[in-house]
């Protein structure tokens, strides 16, 4: 049990880390709550309003970057500053590198439950509490174990930092939130199902249309997501770490 | 530089100090953190202003930081200030340049320096790659391109290998054959006892003692330094060593036990004869002052208990 | 923090603030776009005062600039309080009360604007009359340092013809010891001397007798003078080690451990007052300003100095430096050719070095 | 001229910086046109979010500079520290006016509708101006570097939305529009809309002095010469 006396101090180092509460909290109360003023009285023929989408798909998009904390820990602790050290210490290192994988995950939840908080309440954004919750989760678990597969396969840890940029960045664009993607198959396909962000999004908007067979299979993509990713994770972590 | 003071908010860093260099000189610079010292270097090369007193720079004391009497200056910084994605030699190039080195000049300068500092292998590597013994040279090289007449030395061999440290001293004592003066400050009293050829201590913003170091320490003559290695020093009787007479300071540290005393007075024996009686002695050792002790006698205080910043 | 006292920052915070306010009327206002350009073109000249000693006359560029755009919006108007107030920290009031002139060209409630100038111009003159001060303040302070080390600097030159006229002194006292003995005692004891040898030849013993009375009457005499001399010449004050140990056994407030070690015979009357001084100076503080429980007190001789330490366990540090007691016995102890330092790392530690020399000052 | 020649040498020495300097550019032209807004297509709207991080790149090695002490050692060179920053800049306004002019001259060649390129190029090249300073200034405030290019990051994700160049402004309500007006995101979409609908040269004269009095300001707020 000598993992679970390390998981109050990674915590600790996670929520002191100002650098992460600035890019994943601050960051995006401010924009949400900007756009709720550019948006606030926009309503269409429908009587909907733009803006809870807005807010929500920004909420889920920032847990596309949660899993760069998991991986610059992973970084830190694996393959630089410590790895002599960690080398030495009698660990399981498998069960410390989950550990951290886990905290990581965790924060990142987190982070995505309070911005819900903050919109719901200060912002009178409406969500499904649970599904929305499970929904997230599913999110901040897949980004974490790709973050995690980037480290793991690419020797640079700059290259590394950068392809979970273009994770994050790129799925976003995919998504056509900057501006509309070209009209074909390929871009169809990552602008729906093909995209974590769409799927999660389309999962929120099923539940809160009471659609429950559509959310539960663009949930389970997702989920079917993290099991393969996460084998792959297992095979890559044993020929580096174990 | 006379009658200089400086003040950071309300605190006086520089208190009227007065201070002259003379030509072909190693003023060595010593005082503990805080002393002034970094002060007292950033004020005399021009980097901040001062509220009173006079600067007088290779004879010249009214706006004596012209670009003419900057290129006879040189400043070796504490930090090692290179550019990580320049190769040794576009580095010197470079400093070079800034001092209006051109063309085959440039190009000579910078191999004597390389070859000065001995890096001349390494001229086309980048100082990321480098020892932390090397960076340091490579830091030293930079300042000598332009051959300055004034070279500062700001603690020029923080945290490097003994054999770095030993190859810069023996090239500050090159430079200084060269007819460079040298002012160099430093933690390491060693370092200024080695090469300095006088010595300045400061405190509190002031010049408390000037002077060679052989005068210095024929101020405090007659101590001395006893170590003891001791198989257990837990039973030390520490305070009973401090009871005999002439015995000014008693220090432990691991299994070592050193003795500040008074010389002659046959406390040698007295202590060993002490510790004795309580645990085995595994050695002795007894040492004449250095400046280190001049500065425990004169103030009661260690001169490099901080270590890092000065 | 001490910054926090700096007047020079209130003057920079000052001028950005009100940039900020011209922002906050042109946000609120109707003025059109064209009219941003005069708030930026302020906020570059606050922005140019603040990074260099703009030359006064740059005001006028203000004023201009805020004429040009007063007719077309209020912003104008309210802008010439960075004029006003660039004039009032440089103590120019007269000058400083001309834009209140614009007061009259202004057609809406004139009330706001003219407080407005007004506070400007208040402010103004409060960091003017701050900056005053600061600067007279810190030129005073220099100046009393520099008289202050001109000072020790002459306390310096006396104290060593003192002590040259202390070694005079001692000079002269013994050559009147050497002259007393002489005098009392050289007579009697030589004519004790001639009439012992007279005795051995003496054949009479008569003579011889009265010889022997002779001898012990003079040896008598030079017994009660030699007794009379060192009686008169032993001072009946306690001098040297005995009035260290003196002092210190009579010190209340704390445990006090006195420790010697050497030849006390080697430390001249001079430096014992010395010595004397820094003891007394280091229980006064003990006493006063500490919360010390133990005191150690260490004299140590050898042949070449004398080092007195004293050492309490105390944890109250003050901040504050050597006081005025302590400057002038660090000058004594620097003129005696000494050095005297304290340092409030650990307790209070109190340390004097003085050299000892056998022959002359040192 | 030392300094401005050892900028270039020790910004093209990094790869990833090279790379980083030269495709985003590329991809910019390719981007898709927007109806009805954009006015320009979409990589020219973001190429105005683009040149920011560029500026803050480079800017980042005069931060190194003064956090590792160099700025000190030349402090003490015959060399002014205006000439220092002057050279500094001028070689980053040129490497940024590189990237501006293949923007501009390979979307003409590709065909965007770029109705006056050449102004076009003037804009940018007065925007980037301004970006740098901003920058400039930026770094001043931060002793660490991770820490001003991440606060940055976070500063142009709000100035851009705030600007008006990722949501247009006219769907801004009244007083939030008008505080978009502070911003120097906004006159660069104000540029491009008088690029596209605007006839008199005089206004667009306007938005390019502007873009300087930026620049000049924060020019002037980061100048300062920070020796720890």
């Amino acid at each position: 049990m000598r993992i679970l006396s390390t998981v109050q101090f990674t915590g600790l180092r996670m929520l002191r880390n100002y650098i992460v509460l600035l890019l994943l909290l601050v960051v995006p109360i401010l924009l949400i709550t900007v756009f709720s003023f550019i948006l606030a009285g926009v309503e269409t023929e429908t009587g909907e309003k733009p803006l809870h989408g807005v807010v929500k798909i920004m909420v889920v998009s920032f847990q596309l970057f949660g899993g760069s904390i998991v991986m610059s820990y992973i970084q830190h602790e694996f393959f630089t500053a410590h790895r002599m050290r960690l080398n030495m210490i009698p660990i399981r290192k498998e069960l410390y590198a989950f550990s951290i994988m886990m905290c990581g995950t965790v924060y990142s939840i987190l982070l995505g439950v309070i911005l819900m908080l903050y919109s719901q309440f200060a912002l009178g954004i409406p969500w499904n509490w649970a599904w929305s919750i499970y929904v997230i989760t599913l999110m901040a678990i897949l980004s974490s174990i790709v973050c995690l597969i980037f480290a793991l396969a690419v020797r640079s840890f700059k290259l590394a930092e950068r392809l979970s940029e273009v994770y994050g960045v790129g799925f976003i664009l995919l998504a056509g939130l900057f501006f509309p993607m070209p009209d074909n198959a390929f871009f169809d396909f990552m602008g729906s199902y093909g995209n974590p962000l769409m799927l999660a999004m389309l999962s929120i908007q099923a539940i809160e249309q009471s659609n429950a067979g559509e959310a539960w299979f663009t949930a389970n993509i997702l989920l079917g997501a993290v099991v393969l990713l996460f084998v792959l994770m297992l095979v890559l972590g044993r020929r580096r770490i174990g | 530089m006379q009658g200089v003071v400086k003040r950071y908010g309300n605190a006086v860093a520089l208190d009227y100090v007065d201070l002259a260099i003379y030509e072909g000189e190693i003023v060595g610079l010593l005082g503990p953190n805080g002393a002034g010292k970094t002060t007292l270097i950033q004020t005399m090369t021009g980097m901040v202003p001062i509220e009173r007193g006079t600067i007088k720079l290779f004879g010249q004391s009214n706006n004596p930081f012209t670009h003419a009497n900057k290129e006879k200056l040189g400043l070796v910084t504490q930090e090692i200030t290179v550019y990580d994605e320049l190769t040794a030699k576009e580095n010197l190039q470079f400093f070079a340049g800034v001092y209006g080195l051109k063309g085959s000049e440039r190009k000579e300068r910078v191999q004597e320096a390389l070859a000065f500092v001995g890096l001349a292998e390494y001229a086309d590597k980048v100082p990321t790659k480098f020892s932390g013994g090397m960076k340091r040279r490579l830091n030293i090289a930079c300042a000598l391109t332009h051959r300055p007449k004034l070279l500062i030395m700001d603690e020029p061999t923080v945290g490097i290998d003994p054999q770095s440290r030993n190859h810069i001293l023996e090239s500050v004592k090159k430079l200084q054959e060269q007819g460079t003066t040298i002012l160099y400050t430093t933690h390491y009293m060693e370092e200024v006892q080695e090469i300095a050829s006088r010595v300045v201590i400061m405190d509190q913003g002031q010049m408390i003692k000037g002077g060679t170091v052989d005068q210095l320490i024929q101020s405090i003559q007659h101590e001395e330094r006893i170590h003891i290695d001791v198989a257990d020093t837990s039973l030390l009787p520490v305070e009973q060593l401090q009871s005999i007479a002439g015995v000014m300071h008693v220090d432990v540290a691991g299994t070592r036990v050193t003795v500040i005393s008074t010389a002659g007075s046959g406390n040698v024996d007295r202590i060993l004869s002490l510790v004795k009686e309580y645990t085995g002695v595994l050695g002795i050792q007894t040492e004449n002052p250095d400046l280190e002790d001049v500065f425990l006698t004169l103030t009661g205080k260690q001169l490099r208990d901080g270590g890092g910043e000065a | 923090m001490k910054a926090a006292m700096e007047p020079q920052l209130y003057v920079h915070t000052w001028r950005f603030l009100m940039v900020g306010v011209l922002c906050h009327l042109w946000v609120f206002g109707q003025d059109l776009t064209n009219v941003w350009i005069l708030i930026l073109l302020l906020l570059a000249l606050a922005c140019l005062r603040w990074r260099f000693a703009l030359p006064l006359w740059t005001v006028v560029i203000d004023v201009c600039l805020c004429l040009v755009y007063a007719p077309y919006t209020t912003i104008g108007y309210y802008g010439l309080a960075l004029p006003v107030f660039e004039l009032a920290v440089r103590g120019r009031v007269l000058i400083a009360v001309l834009p209140f002139a614009i007061l009259f060209l202004y057609e809406a409630t004139p009330g706001l604007l003219f407080l407005f100038l007004l506070q400007a111009l208040f402010v103004g003159l409060f960091a003017w009359a701050a900056l005053g001060n600061q600067h007279s303040y810190k030129l005073e302070v220099d100046k009393q340092r520099k008289a202050r080390y001109e000072l020790e600097r002459v306390k310096l030159e006396l104290l060593e013809a003192s002590e040259s006229a202390s070694q005079q002194a001692e000079l002269m006292e013994r050559y009147r010891i050497a002259r007393q003995l002489h005098d009392h005692l050289g007579h009697d004891l030589t004519g004790a001397s001639l009439a012992l040898q007279a005795y051995v030849h003496m054949q009479e013993p008569e003579e011889a007798r009265e010889l022997l009375e002779e001898v012990q009457k003079r040896l008598e005499r030079s017994t009660v003078n030699l007794r009379e001399t060192v009686h008169n010449l032993t001072p009946v004050a306690r001098i040297g080690v005995e009035s260290l140990e003196n002092v210190a056994q009579q010190f209340q407030y704390a445990a006090i451990r006195f420790h010697r070690s050497g030849d006390m015979l080697l430390v001249s009357a001079y430096q014992w007052t010395l010595l004397e001084a820094c003891l007394k100076e280091a229980l006064t503080n003990v006493a006063r300003h500490s919360n010390a429980t133990q005191v150690r007190v260490e004299l140590q001789v050898t042949a070449s100095i004398v080092r007195l330490l004293i050492h309490d366990n105390g944890t109250m540090t003050q901040p504050s430096l050597a006081g005025s007691g302590l400057r002038s016995l660090q000058m004594r102890a620097r003129a005696m050719g000494g050095s005297f330092s304290i340092s409030r790392d650990d307790g209070y530690l109190l340390v004097c070095v003085l050299p000892l020399s056998k022959e002359g000052a040192g | 001229m030392t300094v401005f020649r050892f900028v270039f040498l020790r910004s093209f020495r990094n790869t990833t910086n090279l790379i980083f300097l030269t495709l985003f550019p590329l991809v910019c032209i390719f981007m898709p046109q927007g109806d009805p807004w954009p006015v320009l297509p979409y990589g020219y709207q973001l190429f105005g979010v683009f040149l920011l991080f560029v500026s803050i790149r480079l800017a980042s090695y005069i931060q190194v500079d003064r956090m590792s002490g160099v700025v000190k050692r030349l402090s003490i060179a015959p060399l002014s520290h205006a000439s220092y920053l002057s050279q500094h800049l001028l070689a980053y306004l040129l490497i940024i006016m590189l990237q501006c002019v293949i923007l501009v001259y390979g979307g003409v060649l590709y065909g965007q509708p770029l109705i006056q390129p050449f102004l076009l190029l003037i804009l940018y090249i007065s925007y980037s101006l301004a970006a740098l300073a901003i920058a400039l200034a930026w770094i001043t405030l931060f002793r660490n570097k991770e820490l001003a290019f991440f606060g940055f990051m976070s500063f142009v994700f709000l100035v851009s939305v705030l600007g008006g160049i990722i949501v247009p402004v006219s769907m801004f309500p009244e007083w939030l529009a008008r505080i978009a007006v502070l911003f120097p995101t906004y006159w660069l979409a104000e540029g491009q809309l008088w690029i596209v609908y605007g006839n008199e040269l005089g206004d667009f004269l306007f938005v390019n002095v502007v873009l300087w009095l930026y620049a000049l300001v924060f020019m002037i707020i980061g100048s300062t010469r920070k020796l720890r």
